[in-house]
């Protein structure tokens, strides 16, 4: 134990050459299943590493190979390139198969996000029941956001790193679609005519006072 | 579908009939009065920007008509979008009353072909998600995984006062005689300031002042009483001479004391 | 999916070229929780395939990575670098205090240096347990010095570098002496009669009857 100090005290000076950074980023992507973060990285690799240049190389090392080095949020993992999906009928895990309306509150807080849930029903004109929320919570595709600064403070939702990885997105402004939904205005959040009138709604703010928080993300 | 033909009465074509009856069919299968709206609207095979609100009210009304002839129970909701609509549809047709507030039938059927547009593209949108590559599905993440072992590695400290206290302890061990002191359970300011003095001096770090606490007077609690009062007065002291900073995370949190850096230069 | 087949069928006739025989391997071999024997990778490829020699091509590829694919018995698997396998452990440290006994071995070990375990016993008027000096000796804050021309030609201790590094000092002739703590004050609190009773510390080991291995932890 105490020998090995030694190297990663000298380290602290002079890290290791790029190609055996890089080597050592291969390493640790190839040994898990989740997406790891740049920090997380850095914390393991010897000092004065820079594991988001060692990304870039290896990024470009497995372009076009049978695996290949995607980013997922904040975070980078190595996954199978989907064209080979068809050799892997045994890896196949069935997921669970989503309903309809599981699968309409998903796109729309991942389209929306931070959205909350009388957003989500105004969208879908209907009301969103408990179990499609819990549903999405559980499956960790979906999380809570931070509160919305309207009165009720309502709590938000927004999509998870483990839902970018599911569909393969490297952030949620990834999602397919998303600039031509903005630019049509369907992202926006309309309140119907008059609605600033109506004072007992909880989650709206017409008003000009409040800060606009919606798109934020 | 054979029990269709009992409804002869609706005076439609065929294939309309037919239409309308699936829908009827289909309520529980729709998810809600928007949804319904949106369904319809597609009959009018036109762009939803194109598309006339003022039909798609008639289309909504006559089917809530039709239902409510088969003598199917629609649910609450329904219901409130067909009286919605039926205003919303008095509002086209009337020329707009100037007295009235509120919204124009305008801006509400505006309003409402933007919601049947935005729920469509989120259709559109969901669907083209699932139809993404999925993980586990079309490609994969890697099947043997090593787990990352975490390592407690310990790591043994001491300062440099715990040092001179341990050698200190040991040689006050050596040259031990009888003392008395005249009040034995009672430590004065004077003599915790004079202590303090000297070990804040060896300190650069934040110490708790119970450490500071003389040997020997932790056993009783009278002694330690007298003891801590001391040193924390003595503390307070230093403080005001500028000598030490004195903190304290929170009620009853340990008080942490340390000497100041000197900036009288 | 259905389509995929179509491809397969073809392949009967027609193997993928062998970069493409390789990525598939690749992704076998990535994605599969266990190793893969070539004639598992015969029946998920398209006919035709030669996986051993793609896994020849593979191997080649791999050689000096961050990852290796290496065979298991008569299975093949990817796995991580022999050399790499300190990246797979996430370090915590944890501070704690030297116990007490080591403390003032260390200190007797710092004031009277080059020392002999039985000097130090009698200084400390109790026996010094091999795991105080085992563990100061790892913590290379002490090593053995000279031995002494003594009868029996006793090990001495002495500080190390690393010592007066960790408490500041430039030689150990810099430790503050008797005067010194004495005017600091910290060798004017005599302890009280039956000072053995002080029982809010924990390590008391004045007390010769104390086996000594009470500071090993």
């Amino acid at each position: 134990m105490a020998e090995d100090q030694e190297p990663q005290e000298e380290s602290l000076f002079t890290a290791p050459p790029m190609a055996e950074q890089e080597r050592m980023v291969e390493a640790i992507l190839f040994a898990t299943a989740e997406p790891v973060t740049i920090r997380e990285l850095t914390g393991r690799m010897p000092h004065g590493c820079d594991p988001a240049e060692a990304l870039v190389h290896l990024r470009k090392r497995y372009e076009g190979r049978g695996v290949s080095v995607m980013k997922i949020g904040d975070a980078w993992a190595i996954r199978t390139a989907p064209d080979l999906g068809f050799l892997m009928q045994r890896e196949k895990v069935e997921t669970r198969k989503l309903s309809r309306a599981a699968i309409e509150t998903l796109a729309i807080i991942a389209y929306h996000q931070p959205v909350t849930r009388a957003e989500i029903e105004e969208i879908r004109g209907v009301s969103v029941s408990r179990g499609t929320i819990d549903q999405l919570l559980e499956m960790e595709w979906i999380r809570f956001g931070r509160r919305k600064m309207t009165p009720g403070r309502p709590v938000t939702f927004v999509v998870t790193e483990g839902f970018l990885d599911h569909f393969g997105l490297e952030t949620a402004r990834d999602l397919p679609g998303l600039k031509e939904l903005r630019s049509a205005g369907l992202l926006d959040n309309r309140p119907p005519p008059g609605h600033g009138l109506d004072d007992d709604e909880g989650d709206e703010d017409s008003d000009g006072s409040q800060p606009p928080l919606f798109d934020e993300d | 579908m054979t029990d269709a033909d009992g409804f002869d009465q609706t005076p439609t074509s065929l294939t309309e009939r037919l239409a309308a009856e699936a829908l009827i069919v289909d309520v529980d299968g729709f998810e809600g009065p928007l949804d319904l709206l949106l369904t319809l609207g597609r009959t009018q095979k036109v762009d939803l920007r194109q598309i006339s609100i003022l039909q798609l009210a008639e289309q909504y009304l006559s089917f809530v008509e039709e239902a409510r002839s088969l003598r199917i129970e629609l649910a609450a909701d329904y219901l409130v979008m067909a009286a919605w609509l039926a205003f919303l549809k008095s509002r086209l047709l009337l020329p707009p009353d100037p007295e009235e507030e509120g919204p124009s039938g305008e801006e509400l059927a505006a309003h409402l072909a933007f919601q049947l547009e935005r729920l469509s593209a989120m259709r559109e949108s969901a669907a083209k998600l699932m139809a993404r590559d999925q993980k586990g599905r079309d490609f994969f993440a890697r099947g043997v995984t090593e787990d990352v072992a975490s390592v407690r590695r310990i790591s043994y400290t001491a300062s440099l006062l715990d040092l001179m206290q341990a050698y200190a302890r040991l040689r006050t061990k050596d040259d031990f005689r009888p003392y008395v002191m005249d009040r034995v359970e009672v430590m004065t300011l004077e003599q915790a300031l004079e202590r303090m003095r000297g070990l804040i001096g060896y300190a650069g770090d934040w110490i708790d002042i119970s450490s500071y606490m003389p040997e020997g007077w932790g056993a009783t609690g009278t002694r330690r009483r007298s003891a801590t009062a001391a040193n924390f007065a003595a503390s307070l002291e230093l403080v005001k001479e500028g000598r030490a900073e004195i903190r304290q995370g929170d009620i009853f949190a340990p008080i942490y004391i340390r000497k100041k850096a000197r900036d009288d230069g």
